[in-house]
Protein backbone atom coordinates (compact mmCIF):
# COMPACT_ATOMS: atom_id res chain seq x y z
CA UNK A 1 0.00 0.00 0.00
CA UNK A 2 2.76 2.83 -0.94
CA UNK A 3 3.71 4.75 -4.07
CA UNK A 4 7.16 5.93 -5.07
CA UNK A 5 8.80 8.60 -6.79
CA UNK A 6 12.50 8.36 -7.49
CA UNK A 7 15.43 8.70 -9.67
CA UNK A 8 17.09 4.95 -9.16
CA UNK A 9 16.16 1.89 -10.83
CA UNK A 10 14.00 -0.50 -8.97
CA UNK A 11 14.00 -4.37 -9.17
CA UNK A 12 10.32 -5.86 -10.31
CA UNK A 13 11.12 -9.09 -8.36
CA UNK A 14 12.59 -7.40 -5.33
CA UNK A 15 9.55 -5.15 -5.42
CA UNK A 16 7.05 -8.28 -5.11
CA UNK A 17 9.32 -9.89 -2.23
CA UNK A 18 6.19 -10.11 0.56
CA UNK A 19 3.48 -8.69 -1.96
CA UNK A 20 -0.20 -9.06 -1.63
CA UNK A 21 0.54 -11.81 1.22
CA UNK A 22 -3.02 -13.69 1.14
CA UNK A 23 -4.09 -12.80 -2.23
CA UNK A 24 -5.28 -15.16 -4.21
CA UNK A 25 -4.11 -12.85 -7.52
CA UNK A 26 -1.32 -10.36 -8.61
CA UNK A 27 -1.17 -8.07 -11.53
CA UNK A 28 2.19 -5.98 -12.54
CA UNK A 29 2.42 -3.81 -14.77
CA UNK A 30 6.04 -2.38 -16.19
CA UNK A 31 6.15 0.82 -18.52
CA UNK A 32 9.49 1.12 -19.95
CA UNK A 33 11.56 2.99 -22.25
CA UNK A 34 11.47 1.68 -26.07
CA UNK A 35 14.19 3.18 -28.70
CA UNK A 36 11.31 3.46 -31.31
CA UNK A 37 14.09 1.69 -34.02
CA UNK A 38 17.14 3.36 -32.83
CA UNK A 39 15.74 6.84 -32.98
CA UNK A 40 15.79 6.95 -29.40
CA UNK A 41 18.62 7.44 -26.99
CA UNK A 42 16.34 8.38 -23.78
CA UNK A 43 13.72 9.84 -21.98
CA UNK A 44 13.65 13.20 -19.67
CA UNK A 45 11.25 12.51 -17.36
CA UNK A 46 9.72 15.86 -15.66
CA UNK A 47 7.91 15.79 -12.61
CA UNK A 48 5.76 18.07 -10.39
CA UNK A 49 7.98 17.19 -7.15
CA UNK A 50 5.38 18.92 -4.68
CA UNK A 51 2.34 17.05 -5.79
CA UNK A 52 3.61 13.83 -7.35
CA UNK A 53 3.70 12.00 -3.90
CA UNK A 54 -0.12 13.16 -2.86
CA UNK A 55 -1.14 12.27 -6.31
CA UNK A 56 -0.17 8.93 -6.27
CA UNK A 57 -1.16 8.23 -2.79
CA UNK A 58 -4.41 9.33 -3.64
CA UNK A 59 -4.33 7.06 -6.27
CA UNK A 60 -3.33 4.05 -4.89
CA UNK A 61 -5.82 4.55 -2.05
CA UNK A 62 -8.75 5.29 -4.64
CA UNK A 63 -8.12 2.20 -6.68
CA UNK A 64 -8.04 0.27 -3.29
CA UNK A 65 -11.42 1.36 -2.11
CA UNK A 66 -12.92 0.77 -5.44
CA UNK A 67 -11.59 -2.56 -6.07
CA UNK A 68 -11.03 -3.99 -2.91
CA UNK A 69 -7.12 -4.42 -3.22
CA UNK A 70 -5.29 -5.88 -0.58
CA UNK A 71 -1.93 -4.24 -1.75
CA UNK A 72 -1.27 -2.29 -4.22
CA UNK A 73 2.27 -0.47 -5.30
CA UNK A 74 3.11 2.50 -7.70
CA UNK A 75 7.14 3.04 -8.31
CA UNK A 76 7.42 6.35 -10.93
CA UNK A 77 10.74 7.27 -11.77
CA UNK A 78 12.35 10.69 -12.77
CA UNK A 79 15.41 12.03 -14.13
CA UNK A 80 16.88 10.95 -17.61
CA UNK A 81 15.97 7.01 -18.66
CA UNK A 82 18.01 5.31 -21.51
CA UNK A 83 16.11 2.80 -24.18
CA UNK A 84 15.31 -0.07 -22.96
CA UNK A 85 14.89 1.35 -19.03
CA UNK A 86 11.99 0.54 -16.44
CA UNK A 87 10.14 4.24 -15.87
CA UNK A 88 7.41 2.87 -13.78
CA UNK A 89 5.57 -0.11 -12.29
CA UNK A 90 2.13 -0.80 -11.04
CA UNK A 91 1.08 -3.86 -8.77
CA UNK A 92 -2.18 -4.84 -7.58
CA UNK A 93 -3.11 -7.87 -5.32
CA UNK A 94 -6.97 -8.85 -4.86
CA UNK A 95 -8.49 -11.78 -4.26
CA UNK A 96 -9.55 -12.88 -7.85
CA UNK A 97 -7.64 -11.95 -10.65
CA UNK A 98 -10.67 -9.56 -12.55
CA UNK A 99 -10.59 -7.08 -9.75
CA UNK A 100 -6.00 -7.00 -9.69
CA UNK A 101 -6.42 -6.67 -13.73
CA UNK A 102 -8.93 -4.11 -13.54
CA UNK A 103 -7.15 -1.87 -10.99
CA UNK A 104 -3.81 -2.28 -12.67
CA UNK A 105 -5.65 -1.29 -15.92
CA UNK A 106 -7.35 1.79 -13.89
CA UNK A 107 -4.04 3.34 -12.30
CA UNK A 108 -2.53 3.25 -15.79
CA UNK A 109 -5.24 5.27 -17.13
CA UNK A 110 -4.95 7.75 -14.06
CA UNK A 111 -1.26 7.72 -14.26
CA UNK A 112 -1.10 8.45 -18.27
CA UNK A 113 -3.89 11.35 -17.82
CA UNK A 114 -3.70 12.81 -13.96
CA UNK A 115 0.01 12.69 -12.74
CA UNK A 116 2.25 15.54 -12.94
CA UNK A 117 4.89 13.78 -15.24
CA UNK A 118 6.20 15.00 -18.46
CA UNK A 119 8.35 12.95 -20.84
CA UNK A 120 11.09 14.63 -23.29
CA UNK A 121 12.64 12.33 -26.13
CA UNK A 122 16.32 12.77 -25.66
CA UNK A 123 17.84 11.96 -29.47
CA UNK A 124 21.49 11.58 -30.81
CA UNK A 125 21.06 15.55 -31.63
CA UNK A 126 20.60 16.26 -28.08
CA UNK A 127 16.82 17.02 -26.39
CA UNK A 128 14.22 16.53 -28.44
CA UNK A 129 10.33 16.85 -28.64
CA UNK A 130 8.01 16.66 -25.04
CA UNK A 131 6.00 13.56 -25.63
CA UNK A 132 2.02 14.50 -26.61
CA UNK A 133 -0.16 13.21 -24.35
CA UNK A 134 -2.55 10.27 -26.57
CA UNK A 135 -5.96 11.26 -27.18
CA UNK A 136 -6.90 7.76 -26.42
CA UNK A 137 -4.77 8.21 -22.86
CA UNK A 138 -6.64 11.37 -21.86
CA UNK A 139 -9.98 9.97 -22.87
CA UNK A 140 -8.98 6.52 -21.07
CA UNK A 141 -10.46 7.43 -17.78
CA UNK A 142 -13.88 7.81 -18.93
CA UNK A 143 -14.44 4.11 -19.17
CA UNK A 144 -14.11 3.58 -15.38
CA UNK A 145 -17.02 6.54 -14.67
CA UNK A 146 -19.65 4.78 -12.48
CA UNK A 147 -18.16 1.88 -12.23
CA UNK A 148 -16.76 0.73 -8.83
CA UNK A 149 -15.56 -2.85 -7.25
CA UNK A 150 -16.21 -5.45 -10.55
CA UNK A 151 -18.32 -8.10 -8.70
CA UNK A 152 -17.53 -10.56 -12.22
CA UNK A 153 -15.23 -12.75 -10.83
CA UNK B 1 -2.18 38.63 -2.54
CA UNK B 2 0.37 36.89 -3.66
CA UNK B 3 0.72 33.49 -4.92
CA UNK B 4 3.65 31.33 -6.38
CA UNK B 5 3.25 30.12 -10.27
CA UNK B 6 4.60 26.87 -11.34
CA UNK B 7 5.48 26.17 -14.41
CA UNK B 8 6.28 22.86 -15.91
CA UNK B 9 7.77 21.38 -19.51
CA UNK B 10 7.45 23.49 -22.41
CA UNK B 11 5.30 25.95 -20.78
CA UNK B 12 8.67 26.73 -18.59
CA UNK B 13 10.68 26.58 -21.44
CA UNK B 14 8.21 29.13 -23.35
CA UNK B 15 8.23 31.47 -20.09
CA UNK B 16 11.59 31.34 -19.42
CA UNK B 17 11.92 30.32 -15.90
CA UNK B 18 10.21 27.92 -13.60
CA UNK B 19 8.47 29.69 -11.03
CA UNK B 20 7.50 33.64 -10.38
CA UNK B 21 5.78 35.12 -7.51
CA UNK B 22 2.86 37.12 -8.58
CA UNK B 23 0.75 40.00 -6.80
CA UNK B 24 -3.02 39.31 -8.24
CA UNK B 25 -6.36 40.89 -7.56
CA UNK B 26 -7.69 37.70 -9.98
CA UNK B 27 -10.67 35.70 -8.59
CA UNK B 28 -10.17 32.40 -11.01
CA UNK B 29 -7.91 30.65 -12.90
CA UNK B 30 -8.97 32.38 -16.48
CA UNK B 31 -8.47 35.88 -14.17
CA UNK B 32 -4.93 35.08 -13.61
CA UNK B 33 -4.33 33.76 -16.99
CA UNK B 34 -5.44 37.09 -18.40
CA UNK B 35 -2.93 38.90 -16.53
CA UNK B 36 0.00 36.82 -16.73
CA UNK B 37 -0.35 36.99 -20.64
CA UNK B 38 -0.35 40.51 -20.56
CA UNK B 39 3.06 40.67 -18.61
CA UNK B 40 5.38 40.14 -21.69
CA UNK B 41 5.00 37.99 -25.06
CA UNK B 42 6.58 34.55 -23.30
CA UNK B 43 4.22 34.20 -21.35
CA UNK B 44 1.87 35.41 -23.81
CA UNK B 45 3.15 32.30 -26.07
CA UNK B 46 3.34 29.79 -23.14
CA UNK B 47 -0.51 30.40 -22.52
CA UNK B 48 -1.43 30.94 -26.07
CA UNK B 49 -3.78 28.11 -26.37
CA UNK B 50 -5.39 27.05 -23.68
CA UNK B 51 -6.90 23.64 -24.93
CA UNK B 52 -3.35 22.84 -24.30
CA UNK B 53 -2.60 24.19 -20.40
CA UNK B 54 -3.90 21.83 -17.50
CA UNK B 55 -3.62 23.76 -14.20
CA UNK B 56 -3.22 22.28 -10.65
CA UNK B 57 -4.11 24.97 -7.60
CA UNK B 58 -2.70 24.29 -4.71
CA UNK B 59 -1.07 20.66 -6.29
CA UNK B 60 -4.42 19.18 -6.89
CA UNK B 61 -5.65 19.24 -10.98
CA UNK B 62 -8.47 22.37 -11.22
CA UNK B 63 -9.97 23.94 -14.21
CA UNK B 64 -9.78 27.48 -15.56
CA UNK B 65 -12.90 28.47 -13.37
CA UNK B 66 -11.86 27.28 -10.42
CA UNK B 67 -11.50 30.16 -7.93
CA UNK B 68 -8.05 31.59 -6.10
CA UNK B 69 -9.39 32.30 -3.14
CA UNK B 70 -6.83 31.40 -0.44
CA UNK B 71 -4.34 29.53 -3.08
CA UNK B 72 -1.22 29.91 -2.49
CA UNK B 73 0.64 27.71 -5.14
CA UNK B 74 -0.87 27.74 -9.00
CA UNK B 75 1.03 25.24 -11.44
CA UNK B 76 0.88 25.22 -15.15
CA UNK B 77 1.76 22.48 -17.54
CA UNK B 78 1.11 20.58 -20.66
CA UNK B 79 -1.37 17.10 -20.51
CA UNK B 80 0.52 14.93 -18.63
CA UNK B 81 2.25 11.93 -20.22
CA UNK B 82 2.87 9.81 -17.07
CA UNK B 83 3.30 5.90 -17.18
CA UNK C 1 7.99 -16.81 -25.76
CA UNK C 2 7.80 -20.18 -23.96
CA UNK C 3 5.67 -21.87 -21.53
CA UNK C 4 6.55 -24.29 -19.35
CA UNK C 5 4.75 -26.15 -16.72
CA UNK C 6 6.79 -27.80 -13.17
CA UNK C 7 6.10 -29.01 -9.90
CA UNK C 8 8.99 -26.68 -8.61
CA UNK C 9 8.45 -23.21 -7.43
CA UNK C 10 9.56 -20.37 -9.60
CA UNK C 11 10.66 -16.63 -9.28
CA UNK C 12 8.35 -13.71 -11.22
CA UNK C 13 11.89 -11.34 -10.53
CA UNK C 14 14.09 -14.26 -12.11
CA UNK C 15 11.34 -14.83 -14.85
CA UNK C 16 11.30 -11.64 -15.86
CA UNK C 17 14.85 -11.05 -16.14
CA UNK C 18 15.62 -10.25 -19.75
CA UNK C 19 11.86 -10.60 -20.93
CA UNK C 20 10.17 -8.58 -23.50
CA UNK C 21 13.54 -6.51 -24.38
CA UNK C 22 12.34 -3.56 -26.94
CA UNK C 23 8.93 -3.47 -25.70
CA UNK C 24 7.18 -0.36 -24.34
CA UNK C 25 4.85 -2.44 -21.55
CA UNK C 26 5.35 -6.00 -20.08
CA UNK C 27 2.36 -7.54 -17.56
CA UNK C 28 2.59 -10.06 -15.39
CA UNK C 29 -0.02 -11.99 -13.77
CA UNK C 30 0.26 -14.46 -10.43
CA UNK C 31 -2.04 -16.89 -9.12
CA UNK C 32 -1.38 -17.61 -5.34
CA UNK C 33 -2.92 -20.13 -3.26
CA UNK C 34 -5.27 -18.66 -0.57
CA UNK C 35 -5.45 -20.03 2.50
CA UNK C 36 -9.14 -19.06 2.25
CA UNK C 37 -9.63 -17.49 6.51
CA UNK C 38 -7.07 -21.10 7.59
CA UNK C 39 -9.41 -23.86 5.90
CA UNK C 40 -6.93 -24.55 3.43
CA UNK C 41 -3.64 -25.87 4.08
CA UNK C 42 -2.44 -26.51 0.41
CA UNK C 43 -3.99 -27.47 -3.33
CA UNK C 44 -3.24 -30.26 -5.02
CA UNK C 45 -2.63 -29.86 -8.58
CA UNK C 46 -2.99 -32.73 -11.09
CA UNK C 47 -2.68 -32.62 -15.12
CA UNK C 48 -2.41 -33.95 -17.96
CA UNK C 49 0.83 -34.11 -18.78
CA UNK C 50 1.00 -35.45 -22.73
CA UNK C 51 -1.95 -32.50 -23.56
CA UNK C 52 -0.30 -29.79 -20.97
CA UNK C 53 2.77 -28.41 -22.85
CA UNK C 54 1.30 -28.88 -26.44
CA UNK C 55 -2.13 -26.57 -24.76
CA UNK C 56 0.14 -23.81 -23.16
CA UNK C 57 2.39 -23.38 -26.80
CA UNK C 58 -0.96 -23.36 -28.74
CA UNK C 59 -2.36 -20.72 -26.10
CA UNK C 60 0.92 -18.52 -26.39
CA UNK C 61 1.29 -18.97 -29.65
CA UNK C 62 -2.39 -17.76 -30.35
CA UNK C 63 -2.25 -14.52 -28.01
CA UNK C 64 1.55 -13.58 -29.55
CA UNK C 65 -0.42 -13.38 -32.71
CA UNK C 66 -3.68 -11.79 -31.80
CA UNK C 67 -2.14 -9.23 -29.67
CA UNK C 68 1.12 -8.56 -31.73
CA UNK C 69 3.16 -9.49 -28.47
CA UNK C 70 6.76 -9.25 -28.64
CA UNK C 71 7.42 -11.89 -25.77
CA UNK C 72 4.85 -14.06 -23.47
CA UNK C 73 5.50 -16.65 -20.66
CA UNK C 74 3.49 -19.19 -19.23
CA UNK C 75 4.72 -21.03 -16.20
CA UNK C 76 2.17 -22.95 -14.29
CA UNK C 77 3.03 -25.36 -11.60
CA UNK C 78 1.35 -28.89 -10.16
CA UNK C 79 1.55 -31.01 -7.33
CA UNK C 80 0.95 -30.12 -3.34
CA UNK C 81 1.52 -26.07 -3.69
CA UNK C 82 0.90 -24.73 0.41
CA UNK C 83 -0.61 -21.93 1.14
CA UNK C 84 1.10 -18.47 -0.27
CA UNK C 85 2.80 -20.30 -2.69
CA UNK C 86 2.44 -19.27 -5.96
CA UNK C 87 0.69 -21.27 -8.74
CA UNK C 88 1.18 -20.11 -12.05
CA UNK C 89 2.28 -16.80 -13.80
CA UNK C 90 1.71 -15.04 -17.24
CA UNK C 91 3.26 -12.25 -18.71
CA UNK C 92 3.05 -10.76 -21.88
CA UNK C 93 5.10 -7.70 -23.54
CA UNK C 94 4.02 -5.54 -26.16
CA UNK C 95 4.63 -2.16 -27.67
CA UNK C 96 1.62 -0.16 -25.92
CA UNK C 97 -0.10 -1.38 -22.53
CA UNK C 98 -3.92 -2.21 -23.83
CA UNK C 99 -2.21 -5.19 -25.80
CA UNK C 100 0.09 -6.50 -23.16
CA UNK C 101 -3.15 -6.29 -21.02
CA UNK C 102 -5.57 -7.77 -23.05
CA UNK C 103 -3.46 -10.08 -24.07
CA UNK C 104 -2.73 -11.16 -20.13
CA UNK C 105 -6.53 -11.12 -19.28
CA UNK C 106 -6.82 -13.61 -22.69
CA UNK C 107 -4.14 -16.28 -21.39
CA UNK C 108 -5.92 -16.28 -18.15
CA UNK C 109 -9.02 -16.96 -19.35
CA UNK C 110 -7.79 -19.68 -21.77
CA UNK C 111 -6.03 -20.86 -19.04
CA UNK C 112 -9.31 -21.14 -16.73
CA UNK C 113 -10.92 -22.69 -18.96
CA UNK C 114 -9.03 -24.36 -21.27
CA UNK C 115 -5.89 -25.79 -19.67
CA UNK C 116 -6.02 -29.14 -18.21
CA UNK C 117 -5.38 -28.76 -14.75
CA UNK C 118 -7.22 -29.94 -11.97
CA UNK C 119 -7.07 -28.11 -8.23
CA UNK C 120 -8.11 -30.26 -5.24
CA UNK C 121 -8.20 -28.49 -1.98
CA UNK C 122 -6.41 -30.34 1.04
CA UNK C 123 -7.72 -29.15 4.46
CA UNK C 124 -6.33 -30.09 8.10
CA UNK C 125 -8.67 -33.38 7.52
CA UNK C 126 -7.05 -34.07 4.22
CA UNK C 127 -7.71 -34.31 0.73
CA UNK C 128 -10.75 -32.71 0.55
CA UNK C 129 -13.55 -31.53 -2.81
CA UNK C 130 -12.18 -30.76 -5.86
CA UNK C 131 -12.17 -27.38 -6.98
CA UNK C 132 -15.16 -26.38 -9.22
CA UNK C 133 -15.38 -24.77 -12.43
CA UNK C 134 -16.85 -21.47 -12.04
CA UNK C 135 -19.16 -20.43 -14.09
CA UNK C 136 -17.83 -16.72 -14.73
CA UNK C 137 -14.57 -18.77 -15.83
CA UNK C 138 -16.11 -21.02 -18.13
CA UNK C 139 -17.63 -18.18 -20.15
CA UNK C 140 -14.87 -15.51 -19.72
CA UNK C 141 -13.46 -16.67 -23.42
CA UNK C 142 -16.91 -15.28 -24.93
CA UNK C 143 -15.83 -11.96 -24.64
CA UNK C 144 -13.05 -12.36 -26.93
CA UNK C 145 -15.16 -13.62 -29.93
CA UNK C 146 -14.33 -11.66 -33.28
CA UNK C 147 -12.16 -9.70 -31.59
CA UNK C 148 -8.18 -9.79 -32.47
CA UNK C 149 -5.65 -7.58 -31.64
CA UNK C 150 -7.09 -4.45 -30.25
CA UNK C 151 -5.88 -1.47 -31.81
CA UNK C 152 -7.08 1.60 -29.02
CA UNK C 153 -4.10 2.02 -27.07
CA UNK D 1 -9.81 -50.56 -33.20
CA UNK D 2 -8.02 -50.23 -29.65
CA UNK D 3 -7.67 -47.12 -28.02
CA UNK D 4 -6.26 -46.08 -24.38
CA UNK D 5 -8.75 -44.41 -22.26
CA UNK D 6 -7.47 -42.03 -19.66
CA UNK D 7 -9.29 -40.30 -16.99
CA UNK D 8 -8.66 -37.57 -14.66
CA UNK D 9 -9.50 -35.94 -11.55
CA UNK D 10 -12.88 -36.86 -10.35
CA UNK D 11 -13.41 -39.09 -12.99
CA UNK D 12 -10.31 -40.69 -12.17
CA UNK D 13 -11.58 -41.66 -8.76
CA UNK D 14 -14.88 -42.44 -9.80
CA UNK D 15 -14.05 -45.26 -12.29
CA UNK D 16 -10.89 -46.60 -10.10
CA UNK D 17 -7.87 -46.42 -12.75
CA UNK D 18 -6.23 -43.86 -14.39
CA UNK D 19 -5.93 -45.26 -17.66
CA UNK D 20 -7.51 -48.45 -19.52
CA UNK D 21 -7.11 -49.73 -23.00
CA UNK D 22 -10.22 -50.16 -25.00
CA UNK D 23 -11.04 -52.10 -27.91
CA UNK D 24 -14.29 -50.55 -28.82
CA UNK D 25 -16.09 -50.36 -32.49
CA UNK D 26 -17.14 -46.54 -31.43
CA UNK D 27 -17.94 -44.33 -34.19
CA UNK D 28 -17.72 -41.11 -32.15
CA UNK D 29 -16.87 -39.80 -28.47
CA UNK D 30 -20.69 -40.39 -27.31
CA UNK D 31 -20.70 -43.99 -28.75
CA UNK D 32 -17.52 -44.72 -26.52
CA UNK D 33 -19.37 -43.17 -23.33
CA UNK D 34 -21.92 -45.60 -24.17
CA UNK D 35 -20.02 -48.63 -24.13
CA UNK D 36 -17.89 -47.88 -21.03
CA UNK D 37 -20.78 -46.72 -19.22
CA UNK D 38 -22.21 -50.11 -19.40
CA UNK D 39 -18.85 -51.75 -18.58
CA UNK D 40 -19.77 -51.37 -14.44
CA UNK D 41 -21.12 -49.25 -11.75
CA UNK D 42 -18.12 -47.35 -11.23
CA UNK D 43 -17.76 -45.80 -14.90
CA UNK D 44 -21.73 -45.66 -14.95
CA UNK D 45 -21.12 -43.08 -11.71
CA UNK D 46 -18.25 -41.71 -13.52
CA UNK D 47 -20.23 -40.84 -17.11
CA UNK D 48 -23.65 -40.46 -15.70
CA UNK D 49 -23.78 -36.65 -15.87
CA UNK D 50 -22.09 -35.24 -19.16
CA UNK D 51 -22.65 -32.01 -18.74
CA UNK D 52 -20.04 -32.63 -15.98
CA UNK D 53 -17.31 -34.07 -18.47
CA UNK D 54 -15.24 -32.69 -20.46
CA UNK D 55 -13.00 -34.65 -23.50
CA UNK D 56 -9.94 -34.62 -25.21
CA UNK D 57 -9.32 -36.88 -28.39
CA UNK D 58 -5.82 -37.20 -28.73
CA UNK D 59 -4.73 -34.70 -26.56
CA UNK D 60 -6.91 -32.03 -28.55
CA UNK D 61 -10.19 -30.54 -26.79
CA UNK D 62 -13.18 -32.81 -28.48
CA UNK D 63 -16.70 -32.54 -28.24
CA UNK D 64 -19.02 -35.25 -27.70
CA UNK D 65 -19.82 -35.80 -31.60
CA UNK D 66 -16.11 -35.99 -32.29
CA UNK D 67 -15.69 -38.65 -34.51
CA UNK D 68 -12.75 -41.57 -33.23
CA UNK D 69 -11.47 -42.63 -36.56
CA UNK D 70 -7.87 -42.95 -36.22
CA UNK D 71 -7.83 -41.81 -32.43
CA UNK D 72 -5.18 -43.40 -30.21
CA UNK D 73 -6.27 -41.48 -26.92
CA UNK D 74 -9.57 -40.68 -25.50
CA UNK D 75 -9.41 -38.77 -22.25
CA UNK D 76 -12.25 -37.85 -19.66
CA UNK D 77 -12.12 -35.23 -17.05
CA UNK D 78 -14.20 -32.65 -15.11
CA UNK D 79 -14.20 -28.84 -16.55
CA UNK D 80 -10.64 -27.71 -16.09
CA UNK D 81 -9.41 -25.34 -13.20
CA UNK D 82 -6.14 -23.90 -14.17
CA UNK D 83 -5.01 -20.72 -13.03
Amino acid sequence: MSARVQAEPFDVGHELSGFGAGAGAIVTFSGLVRDEGGRLLALEIEHYPGMTQKALDAFGNDAAKRFALSDWRIIHRFGRLGAGEQIMMVATAARHRAAAFDAAEYLMDWLKSRAPFWKREITASGPGAWVEARAEDEGALDRWKGTSCNPAD
Amino acid sequence: MVVDVLYFAWLRERVGQARERVETEAVTVRDLVAELAARDEWHAAALSDLTAVRVAVDQELADLDAPLAGAREIAFFPPMTGG
